[in-house]
């Protein structure tokens, strides 16, 4: 059934090295299925890099580029430049331009260089895999990590609940940016991620897709949740599915009523640590964000 | 100095075994060194760990090539490593397995003196869940006598905290149950 | 038809670039590099320049952009200084190692703390490693050749190093000289136009920029360095074929009146022609003294700097720059390439010009004096510093 | 072993997907068995694999390529059947 | 009451941090430093340490937060590596020239690209110019040693500059070795509570980090050597006091078996006790070999190295960077060192051990008798390059 | 009268180098009148800097520094942190940590180290002076600078109406860090002004300042309109003086009639080659944008 | 002229405000002049100066400090009462 | 060599005088070299500009600290600035001032060679705006001949487009005005 959607192609190719289970390299399969061949590629460094390019081999059947960790919105402004008069002065015909990189290496690192080429208006599509820390290090915690959870820089510990700070919106971030589109997105829902990738390259202009990844490794839990635990963050509304046309906001999937977060906690040890008054206050954080966030839709 | 060698996957806890008796064997006053694999390797993918005793400084600083001991935490590697690599004349192969010493000799052709224990058994009874690593320390102190077995109670406890009684005991169990095949 | 114009520095270097035909500009403002970026800007503004300007958020970003554009294909360039280059930093490294030909100019500029604008070498020292065809210019009219140059040479097939072009930061870029512009033919004859042999295109998928286990990195920058020092060669040659169509030459190092010259004075970018007038005035006096200058510091000219000093008894060196703790760049790497020869030169070291300070041609001459001095009778110092307030 | 002239310029690689020669099924130590017969064919285990290991044979069948397979144990806990179960690798 | 643990090299750093009661940390997490922030971490979380962890979003930032916060007075620390280093490069130049007393420890590692997260030189050297005092550890127990000495160095009233300590990556930082621990007190006596003499602060304002037109920028520059090469004594000084209260000693330029060596090896950081292997393995055969470490490499001990290899008759030199297009940078300022030297050794020079990749004890022992080949009869190339496959 | 209500100090002295007439100098004068003497300064390169600190003088009275352009968040942070620490340690009370940056220096090259801060939640109040370009190079582009506005590197010519992109919307990107505080404000409206940064710096946490400043030599306008112009930026709807405080907004002038745009550009230079038809169309987007701004403001 | 030894460790300023002592008033080609009669004491003149060139006097009035007055005009042209005329200085 | 100063004001258009006449020498098949001074100097402030013209390549890229000429845009900086340090012997001085020749030489002691012309009153009325510099090429042409009046239409034209003739007009006026006192 799902094959007569989705293309068979996987210019993502196995053979890659990710953790047994990992969300982030389901993602970018998934995004990659939806993507056709006529793109480039441009990579940050972190595991959707590492797992796929060690020398001399390469994952990737379509033309990729990884240079550093904090540059990719930029080297990505400077190929569809490129292609922009290559196209004009008649030598080859444009392809879209696509950006991959992790929560740190867009909300952190590299937050900067989107924030230039989403202003500048280059016609490329950046996609931000939030696995809500820097997991090709080993776990420590970014701008993007939930408040309350444990990494390996945000440990929890006697004078410290784990992560101190709520989580950065970088979708709103982008979104102040006043770019033609910008859409969340989980890999447990493939059909929804897979056209909002569609209408994200088929806008001319900046485009910013955030996609919620589950990674096993860093969030301690069992190899095999990596659906479920998608699923349970937009059904919480931990991680609420909506888009951004032109200003326009959408929702995608909007659950009558919210699961309890602690659903969601409890099978993941990053979570362990927190106390009922912790969870209880994150959980009151979560239902008026959402409760905001609805407020913004169109035709509610 | 004795070298030694771990085979593991990524999440096994080979740096940790090769971690822990090093430990010991410094907390006994003598020299020693450990180290993982340098390298960006994922939860499941082949890993390896090093380990040094000696009972002087030790001034190497590289991965072990020609191991006195090589410690196979997952059977599994054994279908498509050679663990005996570069394995000094003399030197042991300890292996968790359920196979015995001689379904291991013919199946994967290992000619050295070898040990083998059902490691994911007694990880399974005692700690709950297969992992083998202090298992296996039992079966390197019982082949090896590298350290003394009292010295990794200090290590493990500051390592585990609450579930480190239950890794000593799982430690004892295979130091028991590994059988030895001298050559 | 060539034609004679005043120009300033800076509108000579953008001159070279519309001539080239670059493709795709991204650079960020900073002085003394502004009149560059502004310059093109207004060609490219004008439709004089068919060129896509990236006005990035940094500099970090500017190089980016040119690495991912010159990736995909294009002839690209970008001009910073100072700090600029220092946040660049890091990204130098990439298009040297991944060999793409991005040609950069440099209006040399001193480095923070204290915040200077004005010039002198040490930000074109801090990149000395990172494997960037190094150039410098010494006036106005050499900004403009070398810069078309760096386009013949990035590009060869043999070379594809990214390049940089020094001019120092006012004494060249805010100066308006004579200069004599080329025909656009000439220009076209010099630097064909540009294919890169992997650029990005979804035809002929390549990954660039895999990353290196222990198992290949060192090779991979035996390979880097194999083809880098190659390219010296590539560098002489396209200079060949400069004096060929335009008629003015070039040399890896180029002297001046030390045929017979005892002392040999060194030094590198816009101080040359001054320098000159001490040598010249030296002379006058009969004094055996003479001028060498590096136009090209990357990669080193090993054998031409020992042809050009050869009989002299000693080099005075002039750096501006200093590494803290050590000495002069240039002196520290003239001695290490002069260490292992029979008839080496005594090397002297002098540092001065730093953050804008001229020499002038009096000091020149004390250098070559004081220089003599310490080689005959020694010094406390491992350098002198020149012209500093005691 | 690659000797340093073998390296495409700037260490490029040329040959598209050539990491896919890599054997990830190693890695494995839990396998996902397929009952055929409760399958309904929805795809939900290819469209879930992060591996790529689910395939549609030419009979139409949804088949687990073990060269690939990692044993993550997606496909079991997400198949809307039951069809798929996990077991203990052999040795 | 000192205690004999073992500790990873990465802990080791941690606990002399924690032990030097730093106020406020500041980094990014790259591998190979991670452990060392991870650890830091643990401590904060656990109260062990009553200091600001700064989780900024970049090394830029690690590098200015830290800059910040030693500005207002706080002790403060960070650490990083290879492109950590190189992102923050623009801002190491601060606390040189503003005299600020920020340390850091460098896990060192290979450069982008290929990305390598495995350990050479190329990071320590991309900042030799800048004005950090640099210090090379080259086992556990000297990561923590030195990082102890690194504050009671850049503290001292006479240095105030910042220090950097290098420790290899993955082969420092990532192995487990036996470490003695001091007692606290021994490490309050050696580190007394710090007092920045101009910190920020209402009731005494002062402007810092003015702009320096060129009529002062010289003197600001000449006044920063001046105050960095005089800091070289106090580093000894530094360790002459750590002897006294830890038993440990420690010099400029260290030397095992040299006493009567007509070829001394040089090697940097954790290769030199491998290195020492192959000295001890030809010692054995009779061979008049040696090993030289330089425990400093800035400020530059120039007396000491000349004295530590006087007698010798060949210097090899094993560089873990490239300056591309050029060869060795520790080599050429060797050579540099020793050029107007009467009696000097050669110097041959090697560069290896790029990337991760080891150097065994037959490579080492190669390059003493290949350089020995070379000093008789010369090499067509500048450096040899070890271990690279053919 | 003013004298009754502001302090006659100068800790900004005169004797600084700014052009004549120059509303950043000007901005800066009263901001630090508001600000008191317990403050630490943290300065980035720019107008601001580099008028008021030529070696070896300082216009400055209270403590101040300044290293480089695009880090003065993190300066700042730094800073602040270590003001935490050593009053925790009973060593010295803490002051407030003021940042000074222009709109290049924020919204460009220092945006990332200003976004970390503000997630970090440093207690800083981060003051941006927008004169629409980088003055201190020379009049150069920035994200900040207005649509159709010339500058050196967005000419008007043939090919070129001036700026092709559309001014960054700071305050937005500040206000989706969710910080507790975030202004608006120009020194033509001093009261206004002065009470938004007593406000800011009263924040515990960190504040954010969005401060229109009028620059003659960049605007290419006469030395004496600094003041007019700023009236006329906020009358226009061209920038609306506005404040939010956890999440509320609310406008701080609300014009009963907008003027038109035609009316400020009209008297300065950076206009002069705009066609009726570009003056139309920003005119549009600036009524837009002003109503979908006041849709946001509570109790309307 | 400082030497290299009077600077400051780090080049740091340690006299508060001391560019005080430059005079901006050399930069000034037009002139403004207060007719105090006029003068309704609003302060604009004095809050709206960038160059703080805009004084109180002992007596309650406000008057122009020519030593830091750059001419700019803004006085001039925002003062409600037209008290404030520019003129061109005088060579 | 000729060397030149120009003393100007921030915003005043030293610096271009200096490059227009770089230009009409260039033009001519002169060598010249024009530059400003090398500072962040703002609106208002006094600032410099250089120039020199020569039979030859000019070597020497430096300040102009010796001035055969020096080019007085605003005559409020003769109450601040000495426009006459280090003037060659046989050197000019040319002001923008509406002041007479000897009351300069008695206000400020100028004993060189001297030049005055009402620049600003000739700016205003030819071009609308009190801008000198264009202008006070005019003096310099008169006092020095350094480039012929001709050679300066062209730069002119370039710089200034539409309102090129009007400065063509100031320059000629100047030219016409300017009062020089040989010594
Ligand atoms: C300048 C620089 N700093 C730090 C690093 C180390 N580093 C590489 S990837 C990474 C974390 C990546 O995190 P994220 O972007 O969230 O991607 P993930 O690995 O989680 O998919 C870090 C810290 C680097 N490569 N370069
Ligand atoms: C890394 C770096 N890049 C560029 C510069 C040059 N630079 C200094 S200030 C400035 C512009 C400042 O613009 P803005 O922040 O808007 O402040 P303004 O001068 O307009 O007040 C630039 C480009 C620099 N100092 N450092
Ligand atoms: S660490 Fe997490 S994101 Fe990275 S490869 Fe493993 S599972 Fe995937
Ligand atoms: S998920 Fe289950 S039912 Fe669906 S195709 Fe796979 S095996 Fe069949
Ligand atoms: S177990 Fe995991 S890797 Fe294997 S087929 Fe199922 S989903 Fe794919
Ligand atoms: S350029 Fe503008 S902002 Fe800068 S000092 Fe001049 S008027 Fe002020
Ligand atoms: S603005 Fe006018 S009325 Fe008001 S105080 Fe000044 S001079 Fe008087
Ligand atoms: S003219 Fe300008 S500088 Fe002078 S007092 Fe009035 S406002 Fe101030
Ligand atoms: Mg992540
Ligand atoms: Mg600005």
């Amino acid at each position: 059934m799902t094959r007569r959607f989705v293309t068979g192609d996987e210019n993502f190719s196995p053979g890659h090295r990710a953790c047994i289970g990992c969300g982030e390299a389901l993602a970018m399969r998934q995004v990659v299925k939806a993507l056709g061949d006529n793109i480039i590629l441009v990579n940050a460094t972190g595991c959707s890099e590492i797992i796929a390019s060690a020398l001399p081999t390469t994952s990737w059947k379509i033309p990729w580029i990884h240079t550093l960790f904090e540059n990719t919105a930029s080297i990505a402004s400077g190929i569809e430049s490129a292609l922009k008069v290559v196209e004009r002065k008649g030598k080859r015909k444009k392809a879209k331009v696509i950006a991959f990189a992790g929560d740190g290496g867009t909300s952190d690192i590299g937050l900067q260089a989107l924030s230039g080429a989403l202003e500048r208006g280059h016609d490329l599509l950046y996609v931000c895999f939030d696995n809500e820390a820097y997991m090709n290090t080993g776990i420590q915690r970014s701008s993007s990590t939930p408040y309350g959870a444990w990494t390996t820089t945000a440990p929890s510990g006697k004078m410290s609940i784990g992560q101190k700070t709520w989580k950065k919106n970088m979708p709103a971030i982008a979104i102040a940016h006043d770019i033609p589109y910008m859409a969340t997105a989980c890999p447990s829902y493939p059909f929804d991620l897979m056209d909002k990738v569609k209408k994200a390259v088929s806008v001319d202009g900046p485009s910013y897709l955030h996609i919620y990844v589950v990674c096993p490794t860093g969030w301690r839990c069992k190899t095999n949740l990596t659906i479920r635990l998608g699923k349970l963050a937009v059904e919480t509304g931990i991680f609420p599915l909506y888009e951004v046309e032109e200003g326009k906001y959408k929702m995608s999937v909007d659950p009558p009523e919210l699961t309890p977060i602690k659903d969601y906690f409890k099978i993941q040890g990053r979570f362990k640590h927190l106390s009922d008054e912790v969870i209880e206050e994150i959980q009151k954080k979560v239902t008026g964000d959402y409760q905001r966030l609805k407020e913004k839709m169109e035709g509610l | 100095m004795r070298e030694i060698r771990i085979h593991g996957r990524g999440g096994q806890g080979a740096v940790t075994l090769a971690e822990l008796v090093c430990h010991a064997a410094i907390n006994e006053g003598k020299y020693a060194q450990s180290m993982p694999s340098f390298g960006p390797e994922r939860r499941g993918a082949p890993v390896l760990a090093f380990l040094r005793i000696s009972d002087e400084h030790i001034k190497i600083r590289a991965e072990v090539i020609t191991p006195d001991v090589v410690v196979v935490l997952d059977p599994g590697l054994l279908n498509i490593t050679d663990v005996t690599s570069g394995l000094k004349s003399g030197g042991t192969v300890l292996i968790n397995t359920k196979k015995s010493i001689d379904e291991i000799r013919s199946k994967f052709g290992v000619e050295s003196r070898l040990g083998v224990v059902n490691a994911v058994e007694i990880a399974r009874e005692t700690l709950g869940v297969p992992i083998t690593n202090t298992t296996m320390i039992g079966a390197l102190l019982k082949a090896t006598k590298i350290v003394k077995k009292d010295s990794l109670i200090e290590p493990l406890k500051h390592r585990f905290g609450p579930i480190a009684d239950k890794n000593i005991k799982a430690m004892n169990r295979a130091f028991d149950e590994t059988t030895i095949e001298e050559v | 038809m060539t034609k004679r114009v005043g120009l300033e520095g800076s509108f000579a270097v953008s001159e070279a670039v519309r001539m080239a035909d670059v493709d795709v500009l991204s650079a960020y403002p900073i002085t003394p590099q502004t009149h560059i970026v502004e310059r093109l800007s207004e060609m490219v503004a004008d439709g004089d320049l068919d060129a896509e300007f990236i006005c990035v958020e940094s500099e970090h970003s500017a190089m980016s952009a040119c690495v991912g554009a010159s990736a995909a294909g294009a002839r690209v360039f970008t001009c910073t200084a100072g700090q600029g280059l220092e946040l660049m930093h890091e990204v130098l490294y990439i298009p040297s190692s991944m060999r793409l030909p991005v040609v950069a100019v440099v209006a040399n500029r001193a480095l923070s703390s204290p915040l200077s604008v004005w010039g002198d070498h040490s930000d074109a020292m801090a990149v000395r490693d990172i494997g960037w065809v190094q150039i410098f210019a010494e006036n106005v009219q050499q900004a403009y050749d070398l810069t078309l140059c760096a386009y013949r040479i990035a590009e060869d097939k043999d070379v594809l190093f990214p390049a940089m072009v020094h001019l120092d930061g006012f004494h060249l870029s805010h100066v308006i000289e004579p200069v004599i512009l080329p025909d656009q033919r000439q220009v076209d004859d010099f630097i064909p136009e540009f294919e890169y042999p992997f650029a990005l295109n979804p035809d002929k998928p390549v990954s660039m920029g895999c990353y290196g286990p222990p198992y290949i990195y060192t090779e991979a920058k035996k390979s880097q360095n194999v083809a880098f020092e190659s390219s010296r060669k590539i560098v002489s040659k396209a200079w060949g074929e400069f004096e060929g169509i335009f008629e003015r030459s070039y040399l890896p190092v180029e002297s001046y009146r030390t045929e017979d010259a005892d002392v040999i004075l060194l030094v590198m970018g816009s101080f040359a022609e001054t320098a000159m007038l001490a040598i010249d005035r030296m002379r006058k006096e009969g004094k055996k003294v003479g001028l060498a200058r590096l136009r090209l510091w990357r990669p080193f000219p090993f054998d031409e700097i020992r042809k050009a000093v050869k009989g002299a008894k000693l080099l005075v060196v002039l750096d501006r720059c200093i590494s803290f703790g050590y000495g002069g760049p240039v002196c520290s790497e003239l001695r290490s390439a002069f260490y292992r020869e029979k008839n080496r030169p005594d090397i002297v070291s002098f540092i001065g010009g730093l953050g804008g300070r001229d020499i002038t041609i009096d000091q020149y001459e004390y250098m070559i004096k004081r220089g003599k001095e310490i080689s005959e009778n020694g010094s406390e110092e491992e350098f002198e510093m020149i012209g500093v307030r005691q | 072993m690659l000797s340093w002239k073998d390296l495409e310029l700037g260490s490029i690689v040329t040959e598209p997907g050539n990491a896919s020669a890599y054997k990830t099924g190693d890695w494995r130590s839990n396998k996902p068995i397929r009952d055929q017969s409760k399958c309904i064919k929805c795809g939900l285990c290819y469209i879930y694999c992060p591996d790529a290991a689910v395939e549609l044979s030419k009979a139409g069948n949804y088949e687990t390529n073990y060269f690939y397979c990692k044993g993550c144990g997606i496909c079991a806990n997400e198949c809307p059947r039951g069809a798929l179960t996990m077991i203990v690798e052999e040795e």
